[in-house]
């Protein structure tokens, strides 16, 4: 793997970037490997960059049935954040900051992660009580959350000016300054070019149509590519994780909803934070680097595969936008789309073991993209090792045996 | 914005329905006789199937019934379900 | 000045005076700002986004890359296109993305930079600092216009539309379709995005049957309008096509003058895409600079605006369509010196149209590159194959034609693929999948009588297929165009300079090789490393240049290639009419009382309450502070009496002889043996065993019973029950009947609650002889009433159920009849108090969807004996294979004056509050009571129920306090009071 | 300037809502004199109430409020040998009359239902500016009744205003 960096840069353009290597190799796949990972996503390129790095098995497979990063890695709206109210959420999702903030280095690509901070607005005492239990178990974790005041709001948005008459007036805001946007599509290409180059075969257009199982024990995968054998077997499928579970013979405690996100065009910066309206739709928007607002809003409320969402979630989220930051008006939507989300029953994501032996599934939670370093960290702990990753040992499916489930808003919402 | 066959009203917006999930769910008649495994199998487990499910609406905004659709998760095409469920 | 001295369809009578970049020109009406600009000369109308390179008008449509200004004064708007935006008086305009100017930008010196900034070379450096060191510099030069200054002050409008057939564009193709199904007498509804009808032909000399094409257009808009069937709408555009055929489309300033944009979601059984197609780029070094138009937008520019964006062309083409145009340029004055066409063997009709004006043909060639920066100076021209016919051939302006892309976005967001058509060299419509057609240049068919006869035989099947009958007509047109040939041509040139595929975003050839070259395979991958096709613009002219490259480079097929995805909305929309009119208080309802009037005026600070409805927070009395005033309502309540707005509560009917039933499978406790006149504290569970409500359910008749229930809990538990009866117990005869709304419901409460409400007028002695629990009709100062003795607070309470209608007149009676009691009305902040005092448990507050009943302290509402009830499962399982729980317990601080938070965790006494301590709970709701003069708290603490009088850390934000563990009931545990 | 379109709040009224089953459904029409219509989106109109069909076991009894309470007595009593429930609603909802050549362009802002399928007589209910709506067509286009739950009335007072003549948003931003 050659070494990016400025001076790489440099060199490279004396020959007009033609000698440019290939980010990653695009393999055969082969007979038989250690572990293969369903999913060539963030989740799954992580997992499989982990288990080379943490774990030294390089004899691994990434099988992907289209593009890399082409599924919800390459959809959402960017955001990496901790404010979780469960202590089984909390100390997960501050791993997965940590990480990002050194993944570009680790990776030597650049994520561009930048530390933008969120607030969270505050509309009635009941979203401040949530805020100040969530606070509270954040500060335990060491995960930093403050109250900001409509003053001090204002004073990190400059262009924060709600409207005089609104319905839920702003009472205040809660603050993540370690809130985070990070380049969506880099951390699947970092993670791959990082696995490629430790050994794992990466293979696109690969698509899984059968889970081999003997005796209880996964002994492979059926491809479009041929059969391809392994003992152990991931499954990191957002958006399809009832579909490949099933080829394993499982049912899963998850629905898959669309999540919609769209954008502004681009315009000079005008907002650094990450800003959440939570008190009317939960809508939530941020500007990227490119200039242009990105917004999202909760999941329509139905199961759906169709990478496509109802304009109604959008009209609503526009008028809280407009509530906060009315000189947003005269801009223009762009462009709008979905991810499918896998919802757990409780929101919280599900890393875990299954009844069938070797067989393992990460299904992402509300929202992958925030978990995805973390996630694949532990994940690759488990395949590894046959055994949860302290962070997680909480959040397999014995939970929903058991009925300790770690609530923070999911399918039940719907029930 | 689907549009949802009411067997009553006719072709609704979806935003006067409220979709009820799955219909093959259906409550145990003893739940006391199920295992825990079935028990949280009906509890939590979907089969979330990528094609034609059928599932429960209601018709909130409108005549207030309950009613079973076929639809298609990946295109969204509905068809009225094609025979009763008990 | 380039104004022809006639032609047009401006209005030369009427000038309009604008502004750009702080100089002034003048216009005509009818003019765009783009027209005007290149009639003025203006060349340089803006600078590209990664680069700065100059950049003048391309296009004189929707398709524009380059022209993108901002608007100032009164417009104020971001990133408009000057090609689509109608000049009026005192537009102010700027050129984006430039400093100090658009002719002198600083940001040009990215040009020099431009080796070290290949596609996506940011992935490759600024890693040795945190990212936000470099962020705060690319961001800033990031990003295109401004958000607007000035306060939007204009309204929207968001409606609703049902038609038969939606026809999209009222060019020659969905002008024809509507002429056809308009005759069955389906419901037809045109919408076209410009002012006037016509489509392309506006910009055009066609001649139909003999005639000009617009005195066609003419012809069919009047027989439309006879017709009462059809409805058109100019200046609307389709931006977005959903699911079951719903289309949503923009209306800019219709009849109605208030009305800035109206925001259409029209509902069809059929949808005619009639969008048209708009010309491609060809692709060669230097493709960018400022005169270097496409070819159909410089004849649009000469005959819909009397505009000559130069006077000597080259026309560099690889298809015939490009020909037809030439005759309009000379007749405009511009000299074509030269066609640059790099098909090897031209085909006849263009070469007779060359031949008849004189122009050489230079076949099999192409442009290899254009000098002159901020204005065209000359081309290089050379063979495609070897150095043959190497010349420079100076001109100002390049007229360049790669062929043309029908709009397949409508379709494509309709959920369509895209195929490729290999002898017109673009992708075209897919098979439909929802009920849609595309006709006429956006279904690929680029003649003029092509899109006639498809237009009105689309048509005529779409009358037959919704069961119209269908007259005879005549689907034969003369027109005069002739046959389209087109060459795919995407050969790699000298590599003299940027050859941009993406005009808007700065992508070049190069960049889409270097992305291959790293083994960016997908064209979705090739879409996002390189930025191609992302743009404002969305790729509506770019995007087939990148997959001919991507295909030519890998070697594969267009259609193997394929084509990204086509996102919604087809142009921008601005959020102001998507959000339509739906602000400040009509965001969500806010649902009221009979008494919120009062409460409002009489001082209440109002908060949420659930469901939409605010409720009084407190009342505060002049100059009294949050926590004074809960004191006063909350001590006044122990002590004396108070009265409160119990009105949001939900009330639900229940009637018929499975109602016992009903109420036994859905609430914990047994219902069986309710008598008459009777209530009962009932609790409902989730299946999953977590609370979901709990209220008092009353007995009214012998099949008629009456349920109350949490504000916010209100629609879950109706929408709970309704599921029941009509999905798993279809066998349960029993009606439910909401009625929240129909009854005004006024608490009084407190120790001297009988005196103020005997005072009122109420029997003395029904008051005395009512039991907790019970429910009784009487009247009240000739107001019929429901009384039910039921106590939220701990006290002595009475809920005095009235007729909506009446609850004003009943609350002001009771306020008169109490004031000598000094009857104080009590907000929810203080009912939270007394709540916490007395330990009652909230389902939406300690019931955390976690908590059990057990965890709950309710245990004493559940009947395990009964066969089944919702969530008995559940919490078998809880109990069985649970583990160890968390249990709402009561917080005792050691500060009497402790100010703790609602939230704050509780940790272990020793332990740092921060760090990792171990985590065992929350304080779910605190509070000072004033009763007993000290902090109380309610928690949900790990094990709790079995630590009482254990000590433990509340950490919060604010402070750190230790507590003491003790039963959740501070105030009269045995609820003498309340029964008193 | 705005929508020529008037909105009056419907001041007394009877309205008394009717659940039955299929046998007391002939039950409740002998009692009233009149059979109950049972087609979607149908009413009857009599000289002292209408009865408007809402769902195949549920209507409206509208009539004048001097009527109601004798209406409902009659009506409430046969529950004790039917499955049926008779209950009065006239507080419970909130009615406008929608009136004027723009009452279609007033109310299309509010229901997403085709206003051309309902004629005048016929009533549907249906999702109406975040709330809900039952609606009586009273003559199309130009008429119609509308009933949202009375806690919204308010609410739906300030839609009206808006929606007949635009909200500047200035005003509120």
């Amino acid at each position: 793997m050659s070494h990016f960096s400025i001076f790489s840069l440099a060199r490279n353009a004396l020959t007009g970037h033609k000698n440019w290597e290939k980010m990653w190799r695009s393999p055969d796949p082969k007979k038989e490997y250690d572990v293969v990972i369903i999913g060539g996503g963030g989740h799954g390129l992580g997992a499989a960059y982990y288990l080379a790095k943490d774990h030294g098995i390089t004899n691994v497979a990434v099988v992907e049935k289209g593009w890399l990063g082409g599924g919800n890695t390459g959809r959402n709206t960017m955001t990496v954040r901790s404010n979780f109210l469960r202590e089984d959420s909390v100390p997960f999702h501050e791993l997965s900051i940590d990480l990002y903030h050194q993944l570009s280095k680790d990776l030597n690509y650049n994520l561009m992660v930048s530390k933008r901070g969120m607030i969270t607005f505050i509309q009635s005492s009941a979203v401040n009580r949530i805020a100040m239990q969530m606070a509270n178990t954040m500060h335990i974790y060491g995960a930093e959350y403050r109250m900001l005041s409509l003053p001090e709001i204002k004073q990190r948005v400059p262009i924060f000016s709600p409207s005089e008459n609104m319905r839920l007036p702003i009472l205040g805001g809660v603050y993540q300054p370690r809130a985070s946007m990070v380049r969506h599509d880099a951390v699947a290409w970092g993670f791959a070019r990082g696995a490629d180059s430790r050994g794992v075969d990466i293979i696109q257009n690969c698509e899984v149509s059968g889970i081999r199982r003997e005796s209880g024990a996964v002994t492979g995968v059926e491809t479009n590519r041929g059969f391809i054998k392994a003992k152990k077997v991931g499954m990191a499928v957002a958006g399809h994780g009832s579909v490949v579970a099933n080829m394993a013979g499982l049912r899963l405690p998850i629905v898959t909803q669309p999540l919609q996100a769209w954008v502004s065009e681009p315009i000079k910066p005008v907002l650094n934070e990450i800003v959440v309206i939570r008190s009317y739709y939960g809508t939530y928007l941020m500007q990227s680097d490119k200039g242009e607002i990105v917004i999202g809003q909760g999941c329509d409320p139905y199961a759906s595969y169709a990478q496509r969402g109802t304009f109604s979630i959008i009209e609503d989220a526009t008028n809280a936008m407009l509530e906060v930051f009315p000189s947003f008006s005269r801009l223009k939507l762009l462009r709008h789309w979905a991810g499918m989300l896998d919802m757990p029953f409780d929101g919280s994501p599900i890393i875990s073991k299954t009844d069938v032996d070797g067989f393992y599934v990460d299904v992402a939670g509300s929202g992958g993209f925030k978990t995805t370093p973390a996630a694949a960290k532990t994940f690759a702990h488990l395949i590894a090792r046959n055994e949860s990753h302290p962070l997680t040992e909480n959040l397999g499916l014995s939970r929903f045996q058991n009925g300790r489930l770690v609530q923070e808003g999911g399918v039940s919402a719907n029930r | 914005m689907l549009l949802i066959p009411c067997p009553w009203c006719g072709q609704r917006n979806e935003d006067e329905f409220m979709c009820g999930g799955e219909s093959a769910r259906v409550r145990p008649d003893d739940p006391a006789s199920t295992t825990d495994a079935q028990w949280s199998d009906y509890l939590y487990n979907s089969t979330n199937h990528k094609g034609v499910v059928r599932e429960w609406w209601w018709h909130v905004n409108g005549c207030t019934k309950w009613f079973v659709i076929d639809r298609d998760t990946v295109t969204h095409a509905i068809q009225p379900a094609s025979e009763e469920i008990s | 000045m380039s104004r022809l001295s006639s032609g047009g369809a401006i209005d030369r009578r009427q000038v309009i005076n604008f502004r750009f970049n702080g100089t002034s020109y003048t216009g005509f009406k009818g003019d765009t700002l783009a027209s005007a600009l290149l009639a003025n000369g203006v060349r340089v109308v803006g600078r590209s986004f990664k680069y700065h390179r100059p950049r003048g008008v391309v296009s004189c449509g929707i398709e524009e890359t380059n022209a993108l200004v901002q608007l100032r004064s009164d417009l104020d708007q971001p990133n408009i296109r000057a090609t689509v935006l109608p000049l009026v008086e005192g537009l102010e305009a700027e050129s984006i993305n430039c400093w100090p100017s658009v002719n002198f930008d600083v940001g040009a010196i990215n040009g020099w930079l431009a080796p070290l900034f290949p596609a996506g070379f940011y992935y490759k450096t600024f890693m040795a600092k945190p990212w936000d060191f470099y962020s705060r510099f690319i961001r800033r030069v990031a990003g295109l216009g401004q958000v607007p200054k000035v306060a939007d002050t204009n309204s929207y409008e968001r409606v609703h539309h049902h038609v038969d057939v939606l026809v999209i564009g009222a060019g020659p193709a969905g002008l024809s379709t509507t002429l056809a199904v308009a005759r069955t007498g389906a419901r037809v509804l045109l919408i076209d995005d410009q002012s006037d009808p016509g489509g392309d032909l506006l910009f055009d000399t066609a001649i139909i049957d003999q005639k000009p094409a617009l005195e066609w257009v003419k012809e069919s808009i009047e027989t439309l309008a006879q017709l009462d069937n059809v409805s058109r709408l100019q200046n609307t555009i389709a931006t977005g096509y959903y699911d079951h055929n719903l289309v949503i489309a923009v209306q800019t300033s219709p009849d109605e003058s208030w009305i800035r944009e109206r925001l259409w979601h029209i509902r069809a059984k059929q949808v005619v895409v009639a969008t048209g197609a708009v010309e491609r780029p060809m692709v060669f070094a230097n493709n960018d600079r400022p005169g270097v138009m496409l070819c159909a937008s410089v004849a649009g520019y000469i005959t819909r605006f009397g505009v000559q964006p130069g006077k000597r062309c080259v026309l560099f083409t690889n298809n015939s369509r490009a020909y037809e145009y030439l005759s309009v340029l000379q007749e405009a004055g511009i000299k074509v010196v030269e066609i640059v066409d790099c098909r090897e063997s031209v085909d006849d009709d263009s070469l007779k149209i060359a031949q008849l004006l004189n122009i050489p043909v230079v076949a099999g060639s192409h442009v290899v590159n254009v000098s002159g920066k901020k204005m065209v100076r000359s081309v290089t021209v050379r063979s495609i194959n070897g150095d043959a016919n190497l010349h420079t051939v100076s001109c100002d302006l390049v007229c360049h034609s790669g062929g043309w892309n029908p709009l397949v976005h409508l379709q494509s967001h309709s959920g369509a693929k895209p195929v490729y058509d290999s002898e017109n060299v673009t992708f075209i419509p897919g098979k439909p999948i929802q009920s849609e057609r595309s006709v006429g240049a956006s279904n690929g068919r680029f003649l003029l009588s092509q899109c006639i006869t498809d237009g009105l035989e689309t048509g005529q099947k779409i009358g037959v297929e919704l069961g119209y009958e269908f007259p005879e007509i005549s689907f034969e047109k003369q027109t005069n165009d002739v046959n389209y040939a087109v060459e795919g041509f995407w050969a790699e040139d000298d590599n003299t300079g940027k050859a941009f595929v993406d005009y808007q975003n700065d992508v070049t050839r190069a960049d889409l090789a270097l992305a291959m070259r790293e083994n960016f395979q997908s064209i979705e991958h090739i879409k996002r490393y390189t930025t191609a096709g992302m743009a404002t613009d969305q790729g509506k002219m770019g995007n087939p240049n990148v997959i001919g490259i991507v295909a030519q480079m890998s070697g594969t097929s267009m259609t193997a290639t394929g084509t990204t995805t086509y996102r919604p909305p087809f142009q921008p929309v601005s959020f102001g009419v998507i959000g339509g009119m739906e602000r400040g208080a009509l965001i969500i309802p806010a649902r009221t009382t009979p008494i919120t009037e009062w409460n409002i005026s009489h001082g209440a600070a109002m908060n949420e309450a659930g469901a939409n409805f605010r409720r009084p927070f407190y009342y505060p009395k002049s100059g009294e502070s949050m926590q004074d005033a809960m004191n006063r309502e909350a001590l006044a309540t122990r002590n004396g009496c108070a009265i409160y707005d119990a009105t949001p509560l939900g009330k639900f009917e229940l009637h018929g002889e499975d109602v016992p039933e009903l109420l036994n499978r859905v609430y914990t406790n047994s219902f069986s043996d309710l008598p008459i006149g009777q209530g009962r504290f009932g609790l409902m569970l989730r299946e999953d065993g977590r609370l979901m409500d709990d209220g008092v359910t009353f007995r009214i008749d012998d099949n008629h019973y009456l349920m109350s229930c949490g504000t916010g809990a209100a629609p879950v538990v109706l929408g709970h029950m309704e599921r029941l009866l009509q999905t798993e117990w279809q066998d349960l005869k029993v009606y439910l009947i909401n009625v929240s709304a129909g009854w005004a419901n006024v608490c009084v409460c407190g120790p001297l609650a009988r005196e103020v409400l005997s005072g009122a007028g109420m029997d003395r002695e029904l008051l005395d002889s009512m039991k907790f629990m019970q429910i009784k009709t009487t009247k009240v100062a000739g107001f019929d009433v429901r009384v039910a003795r039921v106590s939220y607070t701990g006290e002595l309470s009475f809920e005095i159920n009235v007729r909506r209608r009446d609850g004003l007149q009943l609350w002001e009676l009771f306020m008169q009849a109490g004031k000598q009691h000094d009857i104080t009305p009590i907000g929810s902040e203080t009912s939270g108090v007394l709540r916490i005092e007395k330990g009652f448990v909230s389902p939406g507050i300690e019931g955390d969807n976690i908590t059990n009943p057990y965890d709950a302290g309710l245990g004493w509402v559940i009947d395990m004996n009964k066969p089944d009830f919702i969530g008995k499962r559940s919490l078998q399982r809880d109990l069985n294979i649970g583990g160890e729980r968390q249990h709402v317990v009561g917080l005792l601080p050691d500060d009497h004056n402790a100010k703790i938070a609602d939230g704050s965790a509780l940790v272990p006494v020793q332990a740092p509050t921060s760090g990792n301590p171990e985590f065992q709970g929350h304080v779910t709701a605190a509070c000072y009571s004033p009763t007993l003069e000290r902090t109380i708290a309610l928690a949900l603490l790990k094990n709790g129920k079995n630590r009482h009088g254990e000590n433990i850390r509340i950490s919060g934000l604010e402070g750190s306090f230790t507590a003491t563990v003790t039963k959740p009931v501070f105030y009269d545990p045995r609820g003498e009071k309340m029964r008193a | 300037m705005s929508y020529e379109a008037k909105i009056v709040p419907i001041e007394r009224y009877g309205l008394i809502n009717i659940r039955a089953d299929f046998s007391a459904q002939r039950v409740i029409g002998e009692s009233l004199g009149h059979e109950l219509p049972v087609t979607a989106h149908t009413a009857v109109h009599t000289e002292n109430f209408s009865v408007l069909c809402f769902s195949e076991d549920q209507w409206w009894v509208r009539c004048n409020l001097e009527q109601e309470t004798d209406l409902f007595n009659q009506l409430y009593d046969l529950n004790k040998h039917n499955h049926c429930a008779a209950t009065i609603i006239s507080d419970h909802f909130s009615g406008f009359s929608l009136i004027g050549t723009d009452a279609r362009k007033v109310l299309r802002q509010g229901v997403s239902i085709d206003l051309d399928d309902y004629a005048s007589g016929q009533c549907t209910r249906s999702g109406f500016a975040r709330c809900g709506a039952s609606i009586q067509i009273v003559e199309q286009y130009f008429h119609y009744d509308l009933f949202v739950e009375s806690s919204y009335a308010s609410y739906v007072n300030l839609w009206f205003d808006a929606a007949r003549k635009g909200v500047q948003n200035s005003q509120s931003g």
